[in-house]
């Protein structure tokens, strides 16, 4: 049966990451937005918290890592309803994310405990690696400075030396990579087999092959790290490879691919979380100049900061019901692939247009750094970019709708 | 053509029995030849429908009394987010999909162009039960519960295959929705039996007027109070479906010292001037303007007693229809235009294999699931008895934005082929403008 | 000295454009939206009367003739004023057309003797043919069924057999096609040879090997015929192959294309032209709704029609000046091929968006037949789509910007 | 360095000699190294500038008195469409963009870090003449005639070095235009020296309040009258450029039974708190905050005696102004995001190959240019005596919606490289959004 609405459910862990949002968040946003490469003290406890939570059951898994859980045909761990139909970790993690995010994205994006990494672990780790890794914080290591976008064009080589596998090249845009335990990196055992060779592997941080070569100075998300690094003659015990160790065309990638499926949504409710805040902060400034919102009036015929607000809501909220369905799919064993890229497209544009535009509409006070209005339009612009940009989405919904190949759709 | 009883009788309880026998009844779906076996039990021996035109000599009158309006009821919420239809939602829907391609599809070049619906077109779309939907069983309806999210979901169906026919289909339906919804016993059993029976009457919703900002909250067309509780029905209705041969109207007025109210106007009270007022799109739905001067009305034309919620939420349930008459020409663009970029050629290769085409083509698949899971999301609401006017505002602007823009896109994508008639993406551009032009009409 | 005033010395040129706008195209404009395919003959006595203005040069040549005169590196033909700029018949032309078109551009389009075809003879054609298809409406027939944009593939063939060219092939999209004296027609000498072996010829009407297919029903500008043919053994005298008829790979396809540059800001114009006629209806509506608009004040501060209304001004002055730019370059004999793609470009899209705004902020006037906006939001999509999509539009000005060909950039 | 004197002479009366001595007398362009030889005449020998820091005791005093205003000519129109810009204009801004790329944008990522631009970079600001570009000559002003088109191009020259920093630059120069302007005798004796000698002050034009939907003709700050024709200040201003240090400020009012009006404003009145007010963009302006408590103002204080129009043109004046600084900028991403794109590749070709990048950079050439020339007009419209509140509001609704979206797009084509700090697109984005926020602060 066709219900939209948030599950009641869901609604202490809405209000519980809203909480946290309100008192934690938000409190220290500007502090380390200002205060760039200061590790935020204040997330040792919350990530405790959030451990402790997770591990009752409380939150579902609000972090990156109970995302990966299930989704994409695997089993989902709630039960059904009686309509048949589950609400399950990936909807309850894009609800808290966003709740948080609300709160703030870069402290998020640095949550101890819950990196990229934890999620790629989560996602193909065999259980050995499981209990090895438990309790880590991992990060994750992809992009290249010459390879960007393009995952296959990975020149950091892995060679297997004896029991280790030897790392060599240089990983850019390495969230938390400073901070984390782990490091999960993206590296090819045989760069002339292409996108089949590439294998992940996790490397801990304290390694002497793995060379900090500078944190970013960044636009946004100042609280969390990015990292670039430098691998040289990085040797890792082979057990730390993830996954499979054989070259097998096409499957080998598509593990490694599968990661993102299960990020998208996750990336697009981060999105969500900022434009939330943005419209909310911006409704109550045009509350103050004495605008008012009339859901019944045509937003033509009302004033333009209503029909304005109007038509970012009505943007937010198509973003938002299709981030819920790609995460509500993949509880419920339905392939989403189109779904989580068609979410994540929408969402990551819309949320740094709604930034943007609540800037304009709020004035000096949108512009100023007395209100954080600005600092979410910084932030908001990442999420257009990373997991895959806007225009990755795009190429990735054509093809699924074009049933098109990605050497005939480049 | 033998049916498994059990199966038939299983399905009945689950899905609604009296929606099972009038598709069963319809000569249309029968004649589709589309139903694969497992369904074409559903479909009973062909019926011939004769008729007469008997819109002429038609009166109004209640045959039997009724204690008390019916209402139907609703389904209760299950609590958990899903997007899965109902099985009756799903039969339905697909019924009516399938109806929608192989008729409407086919008539709806030549009714553009007549600015008129084929009219065995309208008569098996009558049979199709499409102004049962919203009737209480009891007045003899055809679903067991009531459910705006039922109604977008035929909605949708319908103008996949054609948006102007769609509107003239679903034109009487709004009347009977409303008079289920609202309608007191009186107004109930002296119209509902019209549009559960086999001559279905040419009714329409009007509330637009013809100015630019229209606001329906701001009503010109006035209704003046008169002796012995009566109304004086004054003013101007632009683009009402059916106008010319409707037989009954129910009109948005200002009804005087109130707020805007819904009274129902029969043709046959005079003073009613009617004229083809063709438009840009939709004009398989041959709207009209309606001049009314001076129209003395009874007390009993008054619906709900004027009462503001009713007309809020009658407003607010017509734009969710238009958003979901938006997501299914939005749908026919989409499956259409994928196979021409595939097919179509230009330099060597396939134009989907262009960035700037397969992105176009993108960019409307995730409007057209935005706006659709906004459509559904206040329709949703509306049958949880939950506020939707902002959920309603919202499908309404994004319909009025992203249609526009789906129907522009649909055309370039086609280029000068776009342009010219032999492809329908010329008629989707101007049906889909009317996402953010139309109000009333239509009600979910 | 930097002004971008419609110079003084136009003023009686675009103001007799108006009146003719007002009182021929205009009172006629819905009658043939609605008689497809029946001539204008209200055109005839206009087509003489610009005939002869166009004679006493009173008009500075306001139908598509004229426009390509110059332009393009040719020498302009006014002389220039004391700040060395000339204003000339490339500017006086995008004034004259647009402001026809805000009369009916579907009836602009059929104007007898002022086809496509008039402007590639203008352009290439030698003494002897000028003088041969003076005074004759000539149409241009390029697109075929499965090249659209394409130009490179276009099948039609020509074969010199004795003094004759012999043409086979099929074109559709031919604008005035059935009424036209003659049609220039776009073959291949050599298939094998691309673009180089793509020449064009000069048609009669009658010739008994081009035969009419049919006439397109269509979306708009329906005043004016668009006709399909076949060409089967159609003989024409070599003497009417335009241009030089030998293939030289580069240069031959050049001189059949630069009739794009010089028709490019022509039809932004008339787009402008459809544009500022939705305007200047949906002012007078929205001030009869009570909608003042004031430029004083932020368009956000206002009612939302008046900044909507504000902001599609704004995009119609851009995409006016754009077009006027590019025209004064043709005038100025400045290279012009970046800035007439950018004005079509702009003007296509913004033409389509005004006109469809406005419907929607008129209602049911905007969407009703009582008005003519909603005939001019079904004519605006045409300027988006020929003359080169905005897809094409694009492309050029990439390429010119990137330093691109073609084969790079696709 | 050997001047060819009749080349100099013949020039000197074709640009206006006293510009061309600012710029030879300029320490700043000798050292750039830039110029071709056929113009490095222009500039003469280096010139040490030693100064200590005076503004600390600085009195605004007139040292002679002036029988009427003095008003720089305007240029008499030619009648033709013209987008050549005169010599003057064009040396003047090549000039410009010379200093804005050759030391703005080296300044700007540290700039834009402290929130300060270096005192030394607004030192060869200053002696580039940019305060004197809007002062008749008789004052002591750098150029023959007003031109609001001149200040446009050296304002959108400065920007493409950077906007922040062309701020910081331009604000004092806001105030010398709006006293040559409107200033009245007293009024340009008393403080047009000072932007015409050697110690530029920090001065710059408030017209900014701190609240969403700012409108600068629905003014709080209020100058209520008090006895002896003088006025009482109070109210907040937001945003004013170089605050901090600022010594004079013309600061808009809403003038109690009058309309808003123009202040002059000295830092020494007392009674003025300032605070930094650091902001998403243009931070290198060291933008803060103004709060006037009841601060006393001569009757001389006020410009033009608050006549309405004035205070429009100043408005409009100042939009202009942000849309000339957003061309410049935009323009810079144009020229970064070229060869970004070109050398880029992934996926075996340069990214430029791609239809969607190829377009975004289309796209944005599209709309710079037609900002661009929309700016033009409005400016030009200024220097004929037209009205032009229109074409100002224009311009300043692309530059909201389009250099929003050109900032945007240029991070979004470097991908992950365009949010980090290495490239200059991140401070464009930021800095780009100031075209749709700010008010005043500067004019053209």
């Amino acid at each position: 049966m066709i219900n939209l609405e948030v599950p009641k459910k869901f609604a202490v862990l809405v209000s519980q990451a809203h909480q946290m949002a309100v008192e934690v968040m938000r409190p220290n946003s500007r502090k380390y937005d200002r205060a760039e490469h200061t590790y935020p003290k204040e997330l040792d406890m919350l990530a405790a918290l959030i451990k402790g939570m997770n591990e009752s059951g409380a939150l579902g898994g609000a972090g990156a890592t109970g995302a990966t859980r299930s989704g994409n045909g695997t089993a989902p761990s709630s039960s059904p309803g009686r309509s048949g139909t589950r609400n399950g970790s990936n909807l309850a993690n894009v609800l808290s994310i966003a709740e948080v995010c609300w709160g703030d994205v870069g402290l998020l994006l640095t949550m101890p405990g819950q990196g990229l990494g934890n999620a790629a672990i989560a996602a193909v780790a065999n259980e050995e690696q499981m209990k090895r890794f438990a309790g880590k914080w991992a990060a994750m290591a992809i992009t290249e400075p010459e390879a960007g976008s393009d995952s296959a064009a990975i020149r950091t080589t892995a060679k297997l030396e004896g029991d280790e596998y030897v790392l060599d090249g240089e990983k850019i845009f390495v969230t938390s990579g400073d901070r984390a335990d782990l490091i999960v990196v993206w590296a090819s055992l045989d760069r002339s087999q292409g996108r089949a060779a590439i294998k992940s592997f996790v490397v801990e941080r304290n390694n002497p092959g793995l060379k900090l070569d500078r944190l970013e100075h960044k636009l946004g998300i100042r609280a969390s790290d990015t990292a670039n690094f430098v691998l040289s003659d990085c040797r890792v015990p082979r057990e730390n490879l993830l996954g499979s160790p054989e070259i097998e065309p096409k499957q080998g990638f598509a593990g490694v691919m599968q990661t993102f499926d299960n990020t998208r949504p996750l990336v697009a409710a981060m999105a969500l979380g900022v434009a939330r805040a943005c419209l909310e902060e911006t409704r109550d400034r045009l509350t103050e100049a004495g605008v008012s919102i009339d859901y019944d009036a045509p937003a033509l015929s009302q004033s333009a900061a209503a029909a304005e607000f109007i038509t970012m809501e009505a943007d937010y909220e198509a973003a938002r019901l299709l981030t819920l369905q790609a995460a509500w799919m993949a509880d419920n064993g339905k392939p989403n692939s189109l779904q989580a890229s068609m979410a994540k497209a929408k969402a990551g544009r819309v949320g740094t247009d709604i930034a943007l535009r609540c800037v304009a509409l709020c004035g000096s006070v949108g512009y100023g750094e007395g209100e954080l209005l600005e600092k979410w339009a910084r932030d908001a612009k990442i999420l257009d970019i990373f997991e895959g940009t806007q225009q990755i989405q795009l190429l990735v919904v054509a093809r699924l709708l074009l049933g098109k190949s990605s050497s005939e759709l480049k | 053509m033998s049916r498994p009883p059990q199966t038939l009788s299983d399905r009945s309880m689950a899905i609604g029995l009296r929606a099972l026998n009038r598709f069963a009844g319809s000569s249309v779906v029968d004649r589709l030849g589309l139903r694969d076996p497992a369904e074409r039990f559903l479909y009973g021996a062909s019926k011939t429908t004769v008729r007469t035109a008997a819109s002429a000599g038609r009166t109004f009158a209640a045959a039997q009394k009724l204690a008390k309006p019916v209402r139907q009821p609703t389904i209760p919420p299950t609590g958990l987010f899903d997007l899965t239809p109902t099985d009756e939602q799903r039969m339905l829907s697909e019924s009516v999909r399938d109806f929608a391609l192989a008729r409407l599809r086919p008539a709806a070049l030549e009714a553009d162009a007549a600015c008129q619906a084929p009219p065995e077109l309208l008569t098996q779309s009558d049979d199709l039960g499409l102004t049962m939907i919203g009737v209480p069983e009891e007045l003899g309806g055809a679903v067991s519960e009531r459910s705006s999210v039922t109604a977008v979901l035929m909605s949708e169906a319908l103008a996949q295959g054609d948006m102007g026919l769609a509107v003239a289909c679903l034109a009487p339906a709004a009347v009977s929705t409303a008079l289920s919804l609202w309608g007191d016993e009186d107004q109930q059993a002296t119209y509902l039996p019209e549009f559960v029976g086999e001559q279905i009457p040419a009714a329409s919703l009007a509330v637009l007027e013809p100015r630019a900002l229209f606001d329906p909250f701001r009503l010109e067309t006035r209704a003046r109070r008169s002796g012995g509780g009566r109304y004086v029905l004054s003013g101007v209705k632009s683009l009402v479906p059916r106008a010319v041969d409707g037989e009954l109207f129910i009109v948005a007025a200002e009804l005087e010292g109130s707020g805007p109210a819904l009274f129902i106007v029969e043709r046959s009270a005079g003073s009613i001037s009617v004229e083809p007022e063709p438009a840009m799109g939709i004009r398989a739905a041959a709207t009209g303007r309606l001049v009314f001067s001076d129209v003395e009305l009874p007390p009993s034309a008054l619906i709900a007693a004027g009462r503001p919620e009713v007309y809020a939420e009658c407003i607010q349930l017509g734009r969710i229809a238009w958003s979901a008459l938006a997501v299914g020409t939005g749908q026919a663009v989409l499956d259409y235009v994928i196979p021409y970029v595939k097919d179509r050629t230009a330099f060597g290769e396939p134009i989907a294999n262009r960035q700037a085409v397969a992105f176009a083509v993108s960019n409307i698949a995730i409007e057209l699931d935005g706006l659709r899971l906004t459509t559904y999301r206040a329709a949703s609401r509306a049958d949880q008895g939950k506020r939707f006017a902002r959920e309603a505002a919202l499908a309404r602007r994004l319909a009025s934005e992203h249609a526009m823009a789906i129907g522009s896109e649909g055309v370039q994508l086609l280029g000068g082929h776009g342009y010219v008639k032999e492809h329908p993406v010329e008629r989707w551009y101007r049906d889909l403008r009317a996402a953010g032009v139309m109000e009333g009409a239509l009600l979910v």
